[in-house]
């Protein structure tokens, strides 16, 4: 009935590539995380000759398309004669890329606290940072998860454009065994699967736990 | 220079077009293989150093090599004079003829019938070049760029196209492999001889001398054929142009 | 140090090759914002509704249009509907891979835009005898549409961004395809693709501002 | 006429009305009181056949409104309900707000329309308020606004349902006055409100609604003046 | 004692305090009252630093609040304040919410800290909700918890900012009767307030806030029984 000349092997190496996706993934999203959130942070206290300039650059990032990132950071590093793989580059792009979100969604949980609330926590003797890092971060936390649930999502799927600068991930493994193979529909089928199963479970989980929280508060 | 960076690092990394067969293609374990990949082998037994593939779909080729994530391009690059502005040839180590490769139906036989169909071929490559200049020229009939050469062939397949241009050697071993139904090829298309060369960077003097000579034996001591007999079968193109000096 | 040379001189000559890319992005970008809005409608009510393959329908959409990478998607409008002889030429397969894409955003946009609608308005509008599709289309939808306008702008903006994946279907006419092209030709990378990015840059700036004065114009209440 | 005989309205396992009967006449006002819950909101919804019944039969000028056949979009437009929040279509103005259901419903031209709307935003003292929006008005504004609404589809019958409780103090007096107005013009009206000396002046009965039923109907003088039952002096006293 | 010497305080070209000068004792419960918009909260957050002053000099203690050297984390450990709104950290349970300070300011061991906010927390009469988010408190809940939180640092001063303006009002009554406690137990208090009664049952003196000035001060028996100016009296016949 149904005849593929798909081996275990291959399906071994799209789950190789699904493991690049992941860990491209799992470094981009740890490194914008971090760095948008020191960004959110300037985004949402600092005065506005700090605050203008990291918005502009943030928002470049944000309306450029990411493969035409991808390409001119890799070339450009060439020029400059870096020595690193485009897996770094891969990762750095959309570590930034990430950030650039990253940090609005941080901005919009910070400044989502009420003034009222930080202030009581100052009337009460707290520090700036003791203000900042037990009351502003653990609500700002609240507000911001299910947006960064939904980035780190995106993120996951955006990935695929890595397959420019020449890295072997999901959708090229899939596109190289579609080469081989010849069956295109059934292989991207898998991958679309294995991009779904990858990202649904996530996606649910974020539900589920902004549910929680909304109960609690 | 780049040349004593490479011996240095014990490593050479050639960047490869792996769904070009036979020039370049991947075996059932998803291991590179063809005449580029043993290409690339000698050149690294040559230098002394472990050959290491670099997966380059068509058009990133000459990117690969200028934002270094490869020493050199084994990768059946046409030497057009635009590209020589970004990136140093070596001497040709392989020449390709174009032929037209239809389905059954499409009752194209001649480069002449192309005129007013659907055509496509790999971006960036010779032949795509070419192609596109024509159909442009004829007016009517449309030409897409694909980004890899499997694209095409699906392309082709499906229907999206009726025709392409290809190079004599792949276009055989995709009708020998018998993967495409109904893919036949239909005579030559007039362009000339696409003479394909090893690249390298432009300033690297060094390296694109060592290239030169590297071709020149391969030549010379028979394994140029030998490994055409192997990947390609029939006689093995001369690889010098008639009345000039290279 | 660096021993690349730029040659921003022949890059610059193919500026006007460059906006004619653009133009046809933008016009992709628009094209498949009126697409996806109305099939967001539609799949936004499925959603909601108690028809079970209506529903099935809608969420499959949504969640495989959430779920997968666009560029997935794209490729399989051209080529994964190729293999079922359905050919769509690669514009309208670019077309209708972000078409898909954003009305399965736009979806979960707009079910959020009528939930936070009081359902006393449309209580007050059958009230006045409006049938319950007059009262949806009168009452419900302009002001659901208040509310997800932030959202379709910045959807809007993805989708200009979505068309540079054309250029993996074969498409030479958009600005990331033209850009290729010209790169493919001469290896000037750099050059080419910063250029896009500006143009992108503008565009996008461009879809916002115009937006925020639609907005403006539209929303006065 | 409105004729209620037995409803019965339940919201899943929920009875909220328990077999309530009513007869309103043409020109009559009716004003019911009750608890919060008591199901009053419940009635009239059920009245313009916003929420189907459970039992009984609702007529109106003879028209079962939960019969089969029964075309309740025409059957609305002889019905006016101005809610107690939430009525202004925020995004229209106030004229068209006005205008939109003699236009989309009754298919009047632009031009009849806008006559109209302007004559009855004009009578409940909006008339310099027309091309303004909803949320430029305040809360007492807002209802006047949507008592225009009801009125241009010229109804025989207009439901009230605590038009005021949601206005702070100082307005409620514009949109009691407004009613007021209405009912002198001899308007047939169910009047749903908390302002119990209101309904004493203006109503002709006076109806006390206590968990899904009619506890006592009658004049006003004897409803509020002289309350029999021992709800009705409980909640009345509660209240005044 | 809390001195505030012709205190001055703008914010951009508002001036909101005109030169406000005031003593409170040790021991001593002080209402203010006033319409809105006058100063009152302003003048409580210029007390504990929470807003720069231009002008003037306030003394908690003999300590320039606002002098350069000041360690104002220190000093406001000795005046706890409760506002009229948002107090609570929604994501601490209410014990958290006590627990908090007394740990990251004073620095005291979970267990200390814990002994001392289950303390505070039974003395407001919330012995019973110490692991229930804030969410699920009752606005009087909310308030009496805040007024634990602050409690906790062991303050000398307590200022209250309208502490029940916000609340429904069956839940006043609690909160009122909290701070009645807190007087009674020798707190030294400023209290905003608009529940003219319970000032003057409670405080030892009154202070009336006009635009920015104290118009009228003293005993409660004279500012609100028996008011010299017109404004006072204006005033209090508009709350009472
Ligand atoms: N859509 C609904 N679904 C379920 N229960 C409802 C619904 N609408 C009303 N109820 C319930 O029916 C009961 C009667 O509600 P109704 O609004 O008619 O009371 P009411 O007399 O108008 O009260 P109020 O004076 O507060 O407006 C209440 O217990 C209410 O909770
Ligand atoms: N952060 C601020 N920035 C600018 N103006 C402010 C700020 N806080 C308060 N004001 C203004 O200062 C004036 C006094 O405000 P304040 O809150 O002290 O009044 P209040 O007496 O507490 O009134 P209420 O009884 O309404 O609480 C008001 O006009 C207010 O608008
Ligand atoms: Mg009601
Ligand atoms: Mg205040």
């Amino acid at each position: 009935m149904f005849e593929t000349s798909l081996t275990w092997n291959d399906v071994l190496f799209l789950l190789q590539g699904a493991g690049t996706t992941l860990t491209i993934t799992f470094w981009a999203v740890l490194g914008g995380t971090i760095l948008g959130m020191l960004f959110g942070l300037a985004r949402a206290t600092a005065p506005w000759w700090l605050n203008a300039p990291i918005g502009f650059v943030l928002d470049i990032l944000r309306s450029v398309p990411l493969l035409i990132q991808f390409v001119l950071a890799n070339s450009f590093k060439s020029i400059l004669k870096l020595n690193v793989t485009a897996f770094t580059v891969g990762c750095v792009v959309l570590a930034l890329y990430t950030a650039a979100y990253c940090a609005e969604i941080v901005r919009g949980g910070i400044l989502a606290v009420p003034p009222t609330t930080r202030r009581a926590a100052r009337s009460l003797g707290m520090t700036y940072t003791q203000d900042l890092t037990n009351i502003v971060f653990p609500i700002a936390l609240r507000v911001a998860l299910p947006s960064w649930i939904g980035l780190t999502l995106g993120v996951m799927k955006d990935t695929a454009l890595v397959l420019w600068i020449g890295i072997v991930e999901l959708l090229r493994s899939s596109q190289i065994l579609v080469t081989r193979l010849q069956e295109p529909l059934f292989i991207l089928s898998i991958a679309g699967l294995i991009y779904f199963l990858m990202s649904f479970p996530i996606a649910r989980l974020g539900a589920r736990l902004e549910k929680r929280w909304r109960e609690n508060d | 220079d780049k040349l004593d960076d490479i011996i240095a690092s014990g490593v050479l990394r050639c960047a490869v077009v792996l769904d070009f067969p036979p020039m370049g293609s991947r075996d059932e374990k998803n291991q590179p293989v063809g005449f580029d990949v043993d290409t690339c082998n000698d050149l690294a037994k040559a230098l002394g150093v472990k050959a290491e593939i670099v997966e380059t779909p068509f058009p990133d080729r000459i990117p690969a090599l200028v934002s270094d994530r490869a020493d050199v391009g084994v990768a059946s690059t046409s030497d057009t004079l635009e590209r020589a502005k970004t990136v140093g040839f070596s001497i040709p180590y392989f020449a390709f003829k174009m032929v037209i490769l239809t389905r059954e139906e499409t009752g194209i036989n001649t480069y002449e019938n192309l005129k007013g169909k659907k055509t496509g071929s790999t971006s960036g490559t010779f032949e795509a070049i070419a192609l596109e200049k024509d159909v442009k020229a004829w007016g009517g009939g449309s030409f897409r760029p694909y980004q890899t050469q499997a694209d095409v062939f699906l392309a082709l397949s499906q229907g999206q196209i009726d025709a392409t241009v290809v190079t004599n050697t792949v276009a055989h071993a995709v009708v020998k492999s018998g993967k495409y139904k109904g893919f036949v090829v239909k005579g030559d298309a007039p362009y000339v001889t696409d003479y394909v060369s090893l690249i390298g960077l432009r300033q690297e003097q060094g390296l694109l001398n060592y290239l030169n000579l590297f071709v020149n034996q391969q030549v010379r001591t028979g394994r140029y054929k030998e490994l055409f007999e192997k990947w390609v079968g029939g006689e093995a193109p001369d690889l010098t142009v008639k009345g000039v000096y290279y | 140090m660096l021993n690349y040379t730029f040659h921003w001189r022949p890059a610059l000559n193919a500026l006007p090759d460059m906006l004619g890319g653009a133009l046809v992005s933008l016009q992709i970008a628009v094209l498949s914002m009126v697409i996806g809005v109305v099939f967001a409608v539609f799949l936004a009510l499925g959603r909601q509704s108690n028809n079970k393959l209506f529903y099935g329908f809608s969420t499959g959409w949504v969640e495989l249009a959430r779920n997968t990478p666009a560029l997935f998607q794209v490729y399989m409008t051209y080529f994964g509907l190729g293999s079922f002889g359905i050919q769509l030429d690669s514009y309208v397969a670019l077309l209708a891979g972000i078409a898909f894409n954003n009305a399965g955003y736009l979806a979960e946009t707009f079910r959020g835009g009528l939930r936070a609608i009081p359902h006393t308005q449309t209580r007050a509008a059958r009230s006045l005898g409006m049938s319950a599709p007059q009262a949806f289309r009168l009452i419900v939808l302009p002001q659901m549409f208040r509310i997800v306008f932030y959202p379709m702008t910045n959807q809007m903006v993805w989708a200009l961004l979505m068309t540079s994946l054309g250029v993996t279907v074969g498409l030479n006419t958009d600005l990331t395809g033209v850009t290729q092209d010209l790169n493919v030709r001469t290896f000037r990378t750099f050059e080419y693709f910063a250029i896009a990015a500006i143009i992108y840059y503008l565009l996008a700036k461009f879809i916002t501002l115009s937006s925020r004065l639609f907005a403006w114009r539209l929303f006065r209440y | 006429m409105i004729e209620l005989k037995d409803v019965r309205k339940s919201f899943g396992s929920l009875e909220v009305l328990k077999g309530v009967s009513l007869t309103v006449q043409k020109g009559e006002v009716l004003s019911v009181i009750g608890g919060s819950g008591s199901g009053k909101s419940t009635m009239l919804m059920c009245i313009n056949g916003l929420e189907p019944i459970q039992g009984g039969q609702i007529l109106v000028d003879g028209i079962d409104v939960h019969a089969r056949g029964t075309d309740l979009n025409k059957l609305r437009q002889k019905i006016g309900i101005v809610f107690q929040q939430w009525n202004a279509f925020p995004h229209l103005t106030v004229l068209e707000n006005v205008m939109l259901a003699p236009r989309k419903v009754l298919g009047k031209s632009k031009r009849e329309a806008e006559e109209i709307a302007v004559k009855q935003l004009t009578h409940v003292g909006l008339g310099e308020k027309l091309k303004v929006y909803p949320s430029k008005l305040s809360g007492g504004q807002q209802q006047r606004m949507a008592i225009a609404r009801a009125l241009a589809m010229s109804p025989d019958y207009m439901l009230f349902d605590e038009v005021t409780s949601a206005l702070d103090p100082q307005l409620v007096g514009e949109v009691l006055d407004t009613l007021k107005m209405l009912s002198e013009e001899g308007m047939t009206m169910i009047l749903v409100t908390h302002e119990i000396r209101f309904a004493r002046d203006v109503s002709d009965r006076v109806a006390f609604f206590h968990k899904g039923l009619i506890h006592e109907i009658g004049a006003p003088e004897q409803v509020i003046g002289n309350p029999q039952k021992p709800e009705t002096i409980d909640f009345l006293k509660s209240v005044l």
